[in-house]
């Protein structure tokens, strides 16, 4: 007997337009010791199945038709509330996505730490502290005693994940459910959180299940995948086997996304004219303690025709600055911008705007970048009418050919973008950018917050704009894979400097410093 | 609750669905609107409320300034439903009368103060820095300067005007409304989306009508719902003071402020305009709710 | 911190100073001297009393003078009420005043957030609708209704807390509190049932809840604190309007506060009380519109950062 | 001894025959289950008579009465002061020369045990009593009411009573400061206990005016130390700080909150002297006050609201009190306005109006309908009806004045003060001219001051009025109206009236002779009509049966030296 079987699950939410079978017939099972991989994309019914074992799922709609969920000789599916919340968090432990939004920002690390043993455990304020305390240490929290009463936005995005499994792991549960752990966070720390988690469950024998949208992410550190795909399991086995023979074509387009190909030679060799030019760039900023942080430091590059640049580097290196540096969205205190041969840096706000139109960006989060009160049609019209590119009799026309372009089916012009998923989001945003007729787009993180499949889906969209409207591209990402996949030349970012910088396999094969070699071996590849 | 994508969005009337036409936010929160029945209900309410309004010179059952000294406050009976005042006029008709004042000032003083509160706490929400601190500071000035005074000053300057009402209830009601607005935009203003605006080159105007003000509407409609019922009571107390409606005139708040002296002795003095007054209010507090979730697109939030 | 409350504090200055200069000549502007009565005044008392009160200097030396008394904290003697002084008048009233506004502070803010949460907690329920639409007919009825209102039922009718006074008799502060408390309960109501709603929804609500923790400590704890930011924001202008707005319930209740001042200073075009209330209020608007700032910080632990001393 | 004191429950007779009736009446129309609501609230109302003593209880048994003054004293100065809450108080704690018989307003001694008037009627010599004493126990002497004269006429001072002097020779010379020397000024200093008077005129009502807190004594040492007694501002009127010379003592003032006066044990007549104390409460709020009443807070209100009025009538008429009140209520005209500066018209308006019904409809407080100004029976004066109610005549008046059935009569505007009560009247008596005359009034109503200062500077064209009688003498209200008197502002002017009430009438030799002069001023007044007279005021107040030697009177004065609280059996 496994310590979680789980057995003909199916959950199904009821509502007004219908049932929609989030998890239908779904079997499995895990031992402790062992890691089950669930993998798919959004919307494919991982999560909620996860969810539907700790009773995390909202009833109603949602409405667990049949199943059984035997852990540790007792029926999840069918506990009452009062047994299911001794549970969690004591015996099956959960760690979600974004550490961003998943801890509380109104209270200190440490009190969110200790809630498990205060709850669970009846341990005394002074026992939970200490064995928090430890557990930081073994999550590797330095210094954790002086940052115990840190607020979690003093944490960066990999500490806030440690600082997750850490609370997950406090109570010693015998499972761990972590859903996507890794997605938020840059390849290094990706690679240095699995490392952890594998390390945890040596050393408590713990069962884990890891849900992710990535095969690559989970190959190394599965013993069974399963693999899922609106609501039902389509295969599932040893990673070896999955590998190497996958049998439905859903695991092949899986494992098709994660193997990326290094970009084929370009069929027409960019031009040398260059667009723009950026000499000794500065942006710095002064916090309102008065710290100054040189979030931009001496950068010097060029951006020819039709080219596709990499920008790449970790949080905080400065290359987003650096993309919102180049639209004027963020004023440089020193150095030049010039878009063919004009300078951008000393325009006012008002001769600016006529410029923007050549210059667009897509911006890493699909979510906040679209305004939730404009309609497709809306947000695409806008910049069209604005810039009088089209006219009232002929912009819903032009609305539908950007839609054309960019993938969008047209019965969704009046849809609002939380209608939408992420990757059609990003669409729309890819549409709003290209309405103006751009020559330089910079897409800062694009696809970063969306699953492989569609990441793919949505480089190739991005690599067919740039062919078909002549585009020039700054493609900032942490994700050297990608950048391999789309980019002619790369830069590499380190603290607000400009390291390293050459064609993409020169660099791919041939990294010269020891910071972009560091960024390569974290990138995760399948065998 | 959390949400998760596996949720389907609430989906829109079909006729939206199919639709290859590009149309408002106007249009659709309209077609929205129209599905829920108690904003439909509240709506309702208040076309009715405001068809009486407006039909009352040829509806009421009396004239307004007949009075029975004789008869005095008498309660509800077949010739006067609604009872009769101290001075023996018919009650229901000074409430259908009293309902074009109040609904006027309830509509055009909360109308004003929309208006400015909301361009100007957009304005120093959006400027920020040194502009923000002097806007707000002028707000801070003109909450305190003593309201009596200006009252006073206003009656004097330019006599008894029922426009003069407006213009006075509204200059007071809108330091409040910038503040709140002003917090959306602060909010509003670090997103993404308004950052892709700017890239689009959008001028600031264009900015701040298209995309900061559409955002604000949720808290604005909550704050104006509840700003309607207090400026009908202020009407009132103007008009007690002398500024705005004269008697035989009168307005809801007007008979509800007599009727709350005489509580005792004839309820119904309190009672029907009282009604009146929470008939409307609660009619535009659906309404208003249906409009706030009507007008933001995603699903139903205060 | 430090920093900011300077220089908010450093803002204050024109602000008072501006509000002084204009309700200073407003008043003189508004027909109707502080001595004018039914039975006409002959022209030497008027004088007399003019002079008596510097009213005959121009009204540059008036307002320099003012200026010069202000400085030293001085407001002046009232006109309305020739033995006493403005300053001793404002703290004669203000404790009362002051408790009054806390009371109804507590309330609103207790029940008011009671029923925010209790609605948000299942949104377009039988249990949303009811306490928003008793948080309406808070609105509904001003307190000149509500105060007679529940005077007669629990004062008259059933005798249990007295008609009049504050603080002779245990009880008595109930009624008052609660009537000036009523219109700002509706709109805390309101406020917190937006704020849960959002914060309900907010990923690390589902975390608390992963955690396994009972859920009146994921809506209390986790919950309620972000819940509450737009509460802070309307509570602290808020509070400074309750203490100047308590007229109406003074007078009912016949409490010996603040508010009547307030209000009577102006029909009484009692000078020197305009101007010191006014000050006084300006001065309450500033002092709290800085603490719900203060507040929201605190209760923002994102916001602190930005006003942390520099490292040494 | 050991009686115990026998429960009075105001609430309960009140509350379950008033209140509930009406809602009563109320649900009976709306509600089936009317039966079962009723019970309910009878269920509620009758609770009311259980538990703790009420403070009119307690203040019955320990002899304090509570009392309901309207408003905060604006000072306790007398010389000071203009309102009737600090009359009220004031008189407890201070005593003139001679008081009033609250039954009569006839003059008894005070201060002065005696006095003697010369045959002219111009000399009135006083001769104090020996023990009469301040609270601090120095005794009252010609010279504290020499000297308090002397500061009360006092120009920097500023008392606006200043002219309850002007009888005295030479007091308004002094007093306009167009005379320096105090000394010509008809007051001397006889004896240490005799005090000479000398009148400009022979002044019938003189021995009245003494009894007005304006010429009441202060003394001397507790002015000086507190301040410059010639100027305002000075706090001797604090608590402990206060020495008066009447029945009771200041024990305690605080603001908007109540004042204390307790029986003074130095008053020459404190064996006389039945209560212990009076408690002041000014409550401003007319339902308040009412409330408190009720609730058995109050032995006695200021006034009672006029729509509770037919209600006490009905259901607890022992505790109303409506008496006749020294005062009117009239509408100002301004008579420099075209369409109002024919008496006509004025007439016209006046005969118009049906005061019976107002009196009996409107303000329902036993306000008597007036066709003259003066109220009847002031000391023995009635004035003649100068109109009736006649629409007819009114209606050929107007029509003869050149405005036939209201036809080309301009706009015009009626102006009255903020006030529920004017509103109420105003909005009756323009609907009984529209009515009658079919003439269109509109209404303004003004802030209290920004009315004043209309009204003073002639900015109306109809304005609301009334007065009040300083002192039972129809001089009171005659002389208002004398050309350019500081409180005539209708621009109205007639010689011989002028000449009626300033030379003859206070020259006159005799009560009759004077009188007639009056009436025929009156009649001048009336038939001009420069002023439109609408109703002789009512005092409407609410008395706990306990209170005793409240005897009515026109000027509403209590002699507090007299009540007395005998708790009911």
């Amino acid at each position: 007997m496994a310590l979680l079987d789980v057995a003909n699950l199916s959950v199904w939410f009821h509502t007004r337009n219908g049932v929609t079978k989030a998890v239908n017939d779904v079997s499995f099972s895990v031992d402790a010791g062992e890691t089950l991989a669930i993998v798919g994309e959004s919307g494919s019914g991982k999560s909620v199945c996860c969810y539907s074992l700790l009773g995390l799922v909202p009833m109603p709609p949602g409405r667990v038709e049949q199943g059984s969920a035997q852990f540790d000789g007792r029926d999840l599916l069918h506990l009452p509330p009062r047994a299911l919340r001794a549970l969690r968090g004591n015996q099956i432990a959960t760690i979600f996505q974004d550490p961003m939004t998943c801890l509380n920002p109104y209270l200190t690390l440490g009190e969110q730490l200790m809630e498990p043993l205060l709850y669970h455990r009846n341990a005394t304020r002074k026992e939970a502290r200490a064995q928090a305390l430890a557990l930081l240490d073994e999550v590797g929290i330095v210094e954790a005693a002086r940052r115990f009463d840190a607020y979690p936005h003093e944490f960066s995005g990999g500490m806030r994940q440690r600082v997750m499994i850490a609370m997950a792991l406090i109570a010693e549960p015998k499972l761990l459910i972590a859903d996507e752990p890794t997605t938020a966070l840059d390849v290094t720390i990706q690679a240095q959180i699995l490392r952890l988690i594998a390390e945890l469950q040596a050393r408590r024998n713990l069962a884990v299940i890891l849900v992710s949208h990535d095969l690559a992410v989970v190959a190394d550190i599965a013993d069974n995948i399963l693999v899922m795909k609106d609501g039902a399991v389509v295969e599932s086995g040893a990673p070896q086997t999955l590998f190497a023979r996958p049998q439905h074509p859903y695991t092949q387009r899986l494992l098709a996304a994660s193997r990326r190909s290094p970009k084929s030679t370009p069929a027409t060799k960019p031009q040398r004219e260059t667009l723009i030019e950026v000499s000794a760039l500065c942006t710095w900023f002064r916090t309102s303690d008065q710290r100054l942080v040189k979030a931009v430091d001496d950068v010097s590059l060029e951006l020819y025709r039709n080219e596709i640049l990499g920008v790449v580097g970790e949080s905080g290196s400065g290359k987003s600055t650096l993309g919102r540096s180049l639209l004027q969205l963020v004023r440089p205190t020193s150095g030049s911008v010039r878009l063919r041969g004009q300078e951008l840096t000393t325009l006012g706000a008002r001769a600016l705007r006529p410029l923007r139109r050549q210059m667009q960006m897509i911006f890493q989060d699909p979510y906040a970048s679209l305004n939730p009160r404009m309609s497709v049609f809306d947000a695409l019209a806008e910049p069209l009418l604005y810039h009088g590119l089209a006219t009232r009799k002929t912009v819903t026309a032009q609305v539908l050919a950007l839609m054309d372009d960019v993938g969008l089916a047209h019965n969704s012009i009046r849809k609002y973008p939380h209608e939408f998923s992420g990757g059609q989001r990003q669409r729309i945003a890819i549409g709003r950018a290209i309405a103006t007729k751009p020559q330089v787009v910079i897409a800062d993180e694009p696809v970063s917050a969306l699953d492989v499949t569609i990441q793919a889906q949505i480089l190739d969209l991005i690599l067919e704009l740039v062919a078909r409207h002549n585009l020039s591209l700054v493609f900032i990402s942490h994700d050297l894979s990608i950048v391999r996949y789309l980019c002619d030349r790369v830069l590499v970012l380190h603290h607000g400097k400009l390291i390293e910088s050459g064609t993409t396999e020169q660099l791919w094969k041939h990294p010269r410093e020891a910071y972009t070699r560091e960024l390569l071996a974290a990138v995760p590849r399948l065998a | 609750m959390n949400r998760k994508p596996s949720l389907p969005a609430e989906l829109l009337p079909a006729e939206l669905l199919n639709a290859e036409q590009g149309v408002s936010l106007w249009r659709d929160a309209w077609l929205r609107l129209k599905r829920n029945p108690m904003a439909v209900a509240g709506g309702a309410v208040l076309i009715l409320l405001a068809l009486l309004a407006v039909l009352t010179p040829w509806i009421a059952p009396y004239d307004y300034r007949a009075q029975n000294l004789a008869l005095g406050a008498a309660p509800p009976s077949a010739a006067h439903w609604f009872g009769t005042d101290t001075l023996g006029r018919d009650l229901l008709t000074h409430i259908l009368w009293g309902g074009r004042i109040s609904l006027a000032v309830g509509l055009v003083a909360t109308g004003v103060a929309l208006v400015i509160g909301v361009l100007y706490g957009t304005i120093a929400g959006y400027a920020g820095g040194r502009v923000d601190a002097a806007m707000m500071r002028l707000v801070d000035i003109l909450y305190a300067l003593p309201f009596m005074i200006f009252i006073i000053l206003l009656m004097v300057i330019f006599g008894r005007n029922i426009l003069l009402l407006f213009l006075a209830i509204g200059a007071v009601e809108w330091l409040t409304m910038a503040r709140i607005v002003r917090g959306q935009v602060q909010a509003l203003k670090q997103q993404e989306f308004i950052e892709a605006a700017v890239s689009l080159g959008l001028s600031r105007w264009t900015i701040i009508r298209r995309h900061l003000i559409p955002n604000t509407l949720g808290p604005v409609i909550v704050y104006t719902t509840l700003t309607i019922p207090s400026v009908m009571l202020l009407e009132a107390f103007l008009s007690f003071l002398g500024l705005g409606i004269q008697p035989p005139a009168s307005s809801w708040g007007l008979l509800i402020s007599y009727g709350a002296e005489t509580m005792e002795e004839y309820p119904w003095l309190l009672i029907f305009p009282g009604c009146a007054l929470s008939l409307t209010l609660f009619s535009l507090n659906f309404l208003g709710d249906g409009l706030r979730d009507a007008l933001d697109p995603r699903t139903a939030k205060d | 911190m430090l920093r900011f409350i300077l220089y908010r504090l450093l803002q204050a200055i024109p602000v008072l100073l501006v509000v002084v200069t204009a309700t200073f000549f407003l008043v003189r502007l508004a027909p109707g001297g502080p001595f004018s009565a039914e039975k006409a005044v002959p022209p030497e008392v008027l004088r007399a009393l003019e002079a008596r009160y510097h009213l005959d200097q121009p009204l540059s030396a008036q307002y320099l003078g003012y200026l010069g008394d202000l400085l030293h904290g001085d407001f002046g003697p009232s006109f309305r009420y020739p033995g006493r002084s403005v300053d001793e008048m404002i703290f004669s009233g203000l404790p009362t005043t002051a408790e009054l506004g806390l009371y109804a502070l507590l309330i609103a803010l207790v029940l008011g957030t009671t029923a925010g949460v209790i609605a948000a907690l299942r949104p377009n329920t039988a249990q949303d609708y009811l306490p928003m639409s008793a948080a309406m007919i808070g609105v509904c009825l001003p307190s000149f209704l509500l105060g007679p209102l529940l005077l007669l039922v629990f004062g008259v009718w059933l005798e249990w807390v007295p008609v009049s006074g504050w603080g002779n008799v245990p009880g008595d502060k109930i009624l008052p509190a609660l009537t000036l408390a009523s219109g700002y309960t509706a709109y805390v109501a309101r406020l917190s049932r937006g704020g849960m709603l959002e914060v309900m929804s907010q990923d690390y609500i589902r975390t608390a809840r992963a955690k396994g923790l009972p859920e009146w400590v994921v809506v209390i704890k986790h919950g309620l604190r972000g819940g509450l930011i737009p509460v802070v924001a309307f509570a602290g202008p808020a509070f400074a309007g309750l203490l100047s707005g308590s007229f109406v319930v003074e007078t009912i209740f016949q409490i010996p506060g603040l508010g009547r001042f307030y209000v009577q200073a102006a029909f009484n075009r009692d000078y020197t009380m305009i101007m010191g209330t006014t000050v006084f209020f300006a001065v309450l608007i500033v002092a709290f519109n800085l603490l719900a700032d203060i507040a929201a910080v605190w209760l923002n632990p994102r916001l602190r950062h930005q006003y942390r001393k520099p490292a040494a | 001894m050991g009686r115990e004191p026998i429960r009075f429950c105001p609430a309960a007779t009140l509350a379950y025959h008033s209140c509930p009736d009406a809602v009563a009446e109320m649900l009976m129309r709306i509600a089936p289950i009317r039966h079962l609501l009723l019970a309910l609230l009878c269920a509620l109302t009758l609770t009311g008579c259980g538990g703790r003593e009420t403070r009119v209880e307690d203040g019955d048994r320990e002899q304090v009465l509570h009392w309901g003054n309207g408003t905060e004293p604006q000072e306790l100065d007398p010389h000071i002061v203009t309102g009737i809450p600090e009359h009220h108080i004031i008189i407890a704690l201070m005593e003139g020369l001679v008081l009033k018989d609250p039954a009569t307003l006839e003059p008894i001694p005070g201060v002065a045990e005696r006095w003697e008037i010369s045959a002219d009627g111009l000399e009135y010599t006083f001769h104090l009593r020996a023990n009469a004493r301040w609270s601090n126990g120095d005794p009252v002497t010609a010279q504290d009411f020499s000297w308090s004269w002397w500061r009360a006429l006092q120009p920097s001072l500023g008392n606006l009573y200043a002219y309850m002097y002007f009888p005295i020779k030479n007091a308004e010379a002094y007093a306009t400061g167009k005379l320096k020397d105090f000394a010509q000024v008809g007051i001397q200093i006889l004896g240490e206990r005799t005090l000479r008077v000398t009148l400009a005129n022979p002044t019938p009502y003189f021995l009245q005016l003494l009894d007005h807190y304006s010429m009441f004594p202060v003394h001397r040492p507790t002015l000086e130390k507190y301040g410059d007694p010639s100027q305002r501002g000075s706090d001797w009127t604090r608590a402990g700080h206060f020495v008066g010379n009447g029945p009771f003592v200041l024990k305690q003032w605080e603001l908007n909150k109540i004042v204390v006066v307790e029986k003074s044990p130095t008053y020459w007549d404190a064996a006389n002297v039945k209560l212990n104390a009076i408690n002041y409460y000014p409550v401003e709020n007319v339902s308040t006050e009412e409330r408190m009443f009720r609730a058995g807070q109050l032995h006695i209100t200021g006034s009672v609201p006029p729509d509770k009025i037919a209600v006490y009538r009905k259901d607890a008429p022992q505790f109303l009190r409506v008496e006749p009140y020294l005062g009117n209520y009239f509408y100002r005209f301004n008579t420099q306005l075209p369409q109002l500066a024919d008496p006509r018209v004025r007439r016209a308006l006046a005969m118009s109006i049906d005061r019976q019904q107002i009196v009996d409809h409107v303000t329902m407080g036993g306000q008597l309908p007036a066709y003259a100004f003066t109220p009847p029976d002031t000391l023995g004066y009635t004035a003649p009806p100068g109109f009736a109610y006649d629409p007819e005549g009114a209606r050929a008046l107007l029509a003869a004045a050149g405005f036939p059935d209201g036809a080309g009569f301009p706009p015009t505007e009626l102006l009255y003060n903020t006030s529920e009560s004017h509103r109420k009247l105003a909005v009756a008596i323009q609907q009984m001219w529209k009515r009658e005359l079919n003439i269109e009034i509109t209404l303004n109503n003004q802030d209290w001051k920004v009315y004043l200062d209309s009204v003073a500077n002639g900015n109306y064209q109809i304005a609301r009025g009334g007065w009040i009688g300083d002192y039972v003498d129809p001089n009171s209200f005659l002389d208002m109206w004398v050309t350019d008197g500081g409180n005539n502002r209708t621009g109205w002017s007639d010689p011989r009236y002028d000449e009626l009430v300033m030379r003859l009438a206070p020259a006159a030799p005799s009560r009759e002779q004077r009188y007639a002069w009056f009436r025929e001023a009156e009649a001048r007044l009336m038939e001009a009509m420069p002023v439109l007279p609408v109703f002789y005021s009512s005092r409407n107040y609410l008395v706990q049966p306990s209170v005793r030697g409240l005897p009515p009177n026109l000027l509403g004065y209590p002699l507090f030296k007299q009540i007395h609280l005998e708790a009911a059996h």
